[in-house]
């Protein structure tokens, strides 16, 4: 059997993990056809329709489904355009980590010695201070807004995926098959990218989509701070930090934002967490 | 010299530890001064416990690692002074069956890929060509050629070493260094693959340097055993003259001490 | 001759997604009073299975699901949790292959054989177990018992544990020691030491031992009886000396020429092997 | 063990350095020359100039550098720009606030995500492991903010129990000694303060445990998991050790090694995590003020509070590789 389709077989006997995977596609779908699901444009106010409950309270209106905030946009809309903030974050947060983190923890492990030393280091000094107050550092040179917010997410990041990739590159290093490359003429390059690193992936896939998880979560969390996506734009967390006044007279304008973030940070947690058990062999568990 | 492959002289191994920033590095001595030449067409064992050097000695041969001290020729030309196209041929002369039938083949490479892998980097062939022998060589190694298209995960442990012989052969080697090649077998697939290791010398006229700890085996298989203890080499004979006559000590206790089954009938 | 352990019949299969395992498929054994048994088999033919499922030790989703183990007439399988609990390390001990694993590294070597004295042997006080804890280790042949007491394993080589290993199983002299290959993972002349070791600790004692192994040639160094077992099944028990003179079953046969033995074997001869072709169930069982 | 510890110490030394020169070189890579940025748009060049040699901005990079560790190493963290007043003295007033509620959040998720990640290893495959495993991705992914916000809008809005934000009532006041409320109020033994104080701690320690609770958790049970697997179980198993024994005496010491190294690194992480925390349950510690300083570009306050959460931080680190070394023989003894 090809391994992809054994993949898919193993993959799909963790029912989270397909519920994980089920949240993610319908997050992609939202954002690519948003403004055709989206009944309004998030920023459409609606000055008469102020603070309208769901339509399943009291006083909702079948017109607008999740309610209305204090300046009368449509809830559900901006959750809906929510969405491709979110799935714009983590890609590039995710990107920014990897690929640094990836070359990082290439080099350290593949040269050793001193060059290791010295990149271990730097990562040392960056786990030394917590991510979500690394993140304030770095946003806070760069000016409040979403994307000195995904910057700092992405620089934040690197530290754990260079980790990742020099200790798998490391434990793949010394294995056989390896030598026998080496013997049969295969350069540093070959080595490094064609025989070693596909080897090291899964740890790499499994992180990185956990790593999305994450950066989705930081993201949300600094535009609550007020540190990341500024009004009016519909970023989730900054929706609920705009609506904090509200917690007694409109709990909705704080409920609904919040479960998209919830949602959609769990459905990428459950697919890493389902390929973990398929491609990660150390962790899989043995009947 | 005509018939002397290796020449190993005052080989020497030096591995440093560091224990601690105070403490002074301690010097682990893999490989302790041995001399010893392997012969043309012949079979010889490196054979002693674990750290004992055996392997050591091994990745020395193969230029997987620099000696510390000593020189190694082979057929005439000294190996550490190898670069370039020079070590390519040497390469394409000499190779290694591994000891783990799991870790010495890539796992996301079909079997094929990793078979072809030394005629690829080695030579000029097309793919077709290349694909045409290495289903030679699976045939060779007793493999169905269609398995050409499989992962190794698809295998059993026996199967596995079979590629990895056949991959050793790629290049129509002179000296194959077969580093423990059947411990971690089970006993019935030993046996099959050490009756394919000697099918194979006598048809390609290969030279064996064989490296183990297990003494039935390498009393089958070789024609002359150096044994090593601590470093050092402690006794080098033809087999008969070894199990026959042991000299040193610790050849003595290691004859005593391996298991053999007591004569039957 | 009396037996200390009868087995009859014992079915212990594993249970997954991809179906059952039959690990162990209606396998009848006796193990006499005072005497060597050995399993041989390759991997994957059920014999470790077997001595776990003596033991009590098979966890989900592995499960006994037939047969009888009598130890002096009581059925085991039908022992409660706690009873079988006073039996284990008590009566029937065991061993395991990995000495650099089976001992907890975060206790002290005597801590550990202390531990089953304490579990099994009430009536003692601290210091007496204590010193039946340096006698345990001077049995075994570990030097300077009284300073070993308080060293952490990794602090050993791979032989000393495995005797320390031995002085646990041996701590309250069961009536019998389970090994399950106990010397493979050890180098040749360290092997031969453990094996002389269990040997010579047999006959003091008068412990029934079973024997778990791949290697024949170790079978026929310490065994009385031996078991041969394929892919679940016995295919062959015998005596150490008719299985080895004489071997019945063409599963046995081909296991034993399998292996090159200096001075019978032609060198460099082709070796006869176990072939993956032929179903060895197939032939008539030769229990003798 | 003496050589370890030294050698641990000695390994702090470039990461603190390293630490020093991060939040040094981060007024420098600011856009823009700081001087300006604080004295704002209307200031003219003379003023800039004044205060770019009061604060040292004309020396040589190397030089503002030494003159920043200089100032370190006498204790002197700077003034903040807005209040001037000093970093350090405003920093302890707020700490101790975010300590307690750091510490009593840890303590939440130590013990509750121990006791799930055992149960679960235990019970595997049960409904609980099931439901706790679960419970625990779900954990993971939980905004803080918004839990904390869910948790009021229950426990405070709808069913009134709890106090919605702050950290005492205003009808008490409690002698300040070590800072944290808790402890305060049992030294004066003010047992109506004490229950207050723990009602406004309750669920914003809750919300701020329940990540580092998940990842306990799960973390604990994975390895319990792989303990239980380990030869070493077995033996004890074959010796007649009961469940209890096996699980406590053999297997939980060896599978705390790695939850241990956990937990140190989330400690350093909470005090971090607590800003969003803080920020919802209106909670007087860092948070706030942190947040502010960034609004308001006051780096005296960002690099100092960075600097010095990174430095406790590290010492936590190295408290817990002890414990670590002490649990572990090879270490120890080594």
């Amino acid at each position: 059997m090809e391994p992809f389709f054994e993949f898919i077989k193993q993959y799909r006997k963790n029912r989270a993990a397909v519920f994980g995977f089920f949240i993610a596609l319908a997050l992609v779908i939202m954002a690519i056809f948003a403004p055709w699901i989206a009944p309004y444009l998030p920023a459409d106010q609606h000055l008469a329709d102020r603070l309208i409950p769901p339509m399943w309270d009291a006083g909702g209106s079948a017109a607008h489904l999740l309610g209305t905030d204090d300046f009368g946009r449509d809830l559900f809309s901006r959750i809906i355009y929510g969405s491709r903030i979110s799935l714009m974050v983590g890609a590039i947060s995710v990107g920014v980590s990897l690929s640094f983190g990836l070359v990082m923890g290439i080099t350290a492990a593949y040269f050793g010695g001193k060059v290791d030393l010295f990149i271990m280091r730097i990562v040392d000094i960056m786990l030394a201070i917590p991510a979500i107050l690394l993140a304030i550092v770095i946003v806070s040179i760069l000016g409040p807004s979403l994307y000195s917010a995904m910057t700092a997410i992405g620089i934040v990041g690197i530290p754990t995926y260079a980790r990742i990739v020099r200790a798998s590159v490391l434990a793949e290093r010394e294995k056989e098959y390896v030598i026998a490359s080496r013997i049969n003429g295969s350069s540093n390059l070959r080595l490094m990218f064609a025989v070693i690193l596909p080897n090291c992936a899964s740890p790499i896939i499994v992180q990185a989509t956990m790593g999305f998880a994450s950066a989705v979560l930081e993201a949300a969390g600094l535009s609550f701070l007020g540190l990341g996506a500024q009004p009016p734009t519909p970023e989730w967390g900054a929706m609920l930090s705009d609506s904090l006044q509200f917690i007694t007279t409109a709990p909705w304008m704080i409920f609904y934002p919040g479960l998209a973030i919830f949602l959609t940070v769990l459905g990428f947690n459950l697919m890493g967490d389902g390929l973990m058990d398929v491609l990660d062999p150390k962790l899989k568990e043995k009947g | 010299m005509s018939d002397v492959v290796f020449k190993v002289q005052h080989l020497k191994k030096y591995y440093e530890i560091n224990l601690g920033m105070f403490k002074q590095p301690k010097i682990v001595k893999a490989v302790d001064d041995i001399s010893f030449e392997v012969r043309k067409g012949e079979v010889l064992s490196l054979v002693g416990e674990s750290g004992c050097g055996k392997s050591t000695t091994a990745k020395l041969l193969l230029k997987i690692e620099e000696p510390t001290d000593g020189t190694i020729t082979f057929e005439g030309q000294d190996i550490t002074q190898l670069h370039g196209d020079e070590l390519s041929t040497y390469r394409s002369k000499v190779q290694i069956i591994f000891q783990d039938p799991y870790s010495s083949l890539n796992p996301r490479w079909k079997v094929g890929r990793i078979i072809g892998e030394p005629l690829t980097l080695n030579t000029d062939m097309t793919a077709p060509q290349i694909e045409e022998r290495v289903r030679y060589l699976m045939e060779k190694v007793g493999m169905a050629p269609d398995w050409y298209d499989r992962y190794p995960h698809q295998f059993s442990g026996g199967q596995r070493q079979r590629i990895g012989i056949a991959r050793a052969l790629a290049l129509n080697p002179e000296v194959i260094v077969c580093d423990e090649p059947v411990s971690a077998l089970d006993v019935s697939i030993q046996a099959q693959v050490l009756n394919l290791l000697l099918d194979l010398q006598e048809e390609f006229d290969l030279t064996y340097v064989f490296i183990s700890h297990d003494l039935s085996v390498v009393e089958h298989i070789s024609d002359r055993i150096v044994v090593m203890y601590y470093g050092e080499i402690v006794e080098a004979k033809p087999v008969d003259a070894l199990f026959a006559n042991p000299e040193h000590p610790y050849t003595r206790k290691l004859l005593s001490a391996i298991p053999m089954i007591k004569s039957v009938s | 001759m009396s037996n200390l352990v009868e087995i009859r019949n014992l079915q212990t299969y594993f249970y997954s997604d991809a179906g059952v395992n039959h690990a162990v498929d209606g396998v009848s054994f006796e193990i006499p009073q005072g005497k060597t048994v050995c399993i041989v088999g390759e991997s994957g033919s059920g014999k470790s299975i077997t001595a776990l499922s003596i033991m009590g030790l098979i966890d989900p989703p592995g499960r006994i699901v037939g047969g009888e183990i009598l130890f002096e007439g009581t059925d085991l399988l039908r022992l409660s949790d706690a009873q079988l609990r006073k039996v284990r390390g008590r009566d029937i001990s065991m061993i395991f292959q990995e000495p650099m694993t089976s001992l907890n590294p975060s206790y002290t070597v005597g801590y550990q054989i202390d531990e089953a004295l304490r579990l099994h042997q009430k009536h003692l006080n601290k210091k007496e177990r204590f010193e039946k804890v340096v006698e345990a280790l001077d049995l075994v042949g570990i030097p300077d018992p009284r300073e070993k007491y308080r060293e952490y394993p990794f602090k050993l080589s791979g032989g000393q544990r495995q005797r320390v290993m031995i002085a646990i199983a041996m701590a309250c002299e069961p009536k019998m020691l389970i090994a399950d290959e106990p010397t493979t993972a050890l180098d040749v002349t360290i092997q031969a030491q453990v094996l002389d070791l269990m040997k010579e600790l047999q006959e003091k004692k008068g412990t029934s031992l079973l024997f778990i192994t791949h290697d024949l040639a170790v079978v026929s160094q310490i065994a009385d009886e031996v078991v041969v077992m394929y892919r679940g099944h016995i295919v062959e028990k015998a005596s150490a000396e008719e299985l080895f003179n004489d071997p019945r079953h063409p599963y046995t046969r081909a296991l034993l020429h399998s292996i090159p033995r200096p001075g019978v074997t032609p060198r460099k001869s082709q070796l006869d092997t176990v072939d993956d072709t032929v179903d060895y169930l197939a032939f008539p069982k030769e229990i003798r | 063990m003496l050589s370890y510890v030294l050698k641990r110490l000695l390994w702090t030394i470039p990461t603190l350095f390293g630490v020093t020169l991060l939040v040094f070189s981060m007024v420098h890579l600011t856009p823009g020359d700081p001087a300006a940025a604080i004295l704002g748009d209307k200031a003219n060049a003379r003023s800039v100039a004044d205060l770019r040699a009061k604060m040292g901005l004309d020396k040589p990079l190397y030089q503002q550098y030494f003159i920043y560790i200089n100032h370190l190493a006498h204790g002197d963290f700077g003034r903040s720009a807005n209040s001037n007043e000093e970093v350090m003295t405003e920093f302890l007033d707020r700490f101790p606030a975010t300590v307690e509620l750091s510490l009593v959040a840890m303590l939440i998720a130590v013990f509750f995500g121990i006791g799930a990640g055992i149960i679960s290893a235990v019970k595997r495959y049960s409904i609980f492991d099931y439901g706790s495993m679960f419970g625990a991705l779900a954990g993971v992914s939980m905004p803080v903010f918004w839990l904390g916000l869910m948790l009021i809008y229950f426990f405070s809005v709808k069913l009134g129990w709890l106090p919605v934000s702050g950290r005492l009532g205003y009808e008490f006041d409690i002698e300040h000694v070590t800072g944290l409320y808790l402890v305060d109020s049992l030294i004066a033994h003010d047992y109506a303060a004490f229950w207050d104080a723990l009602k406004h701690l309750i669920l914003p320690a809750i919300a701020l445990g329940t990540i580092p609770m998940a990842i306990i958790a799960r973390m604990t049970r994975s390895s319990m998991i792989e303990v239980m697997k380990e030869e070493y179980i077995k033996t004890a198993r074959a010796k007649g050790c009961t469940r209890f024994q096996v699980i406590f005496i053999h297997a939980l010491r060896n599978a705390m090694m790695p939850v241990i190294t956990v937990i140190g690194l989330m400690l350093g992480s909470l005090f971090a995590g607590a800003i969003l925390t803080e920020t919802t349950f209106s909670w007087p510690g860092i948070g706030k003020w942190l947040v502010n300083a960034v609004y308001q570009r006051d780096f005296a306050i960002i690099q100092s509070t960075t600097l010095i959460i990174a430095i406790v931080f590290i010492i936590i680190n190295f408290i817990v590789d002890l414990l670590y070394a002490f649990i572990n023989p090879k270490i120890r003894l080594s």
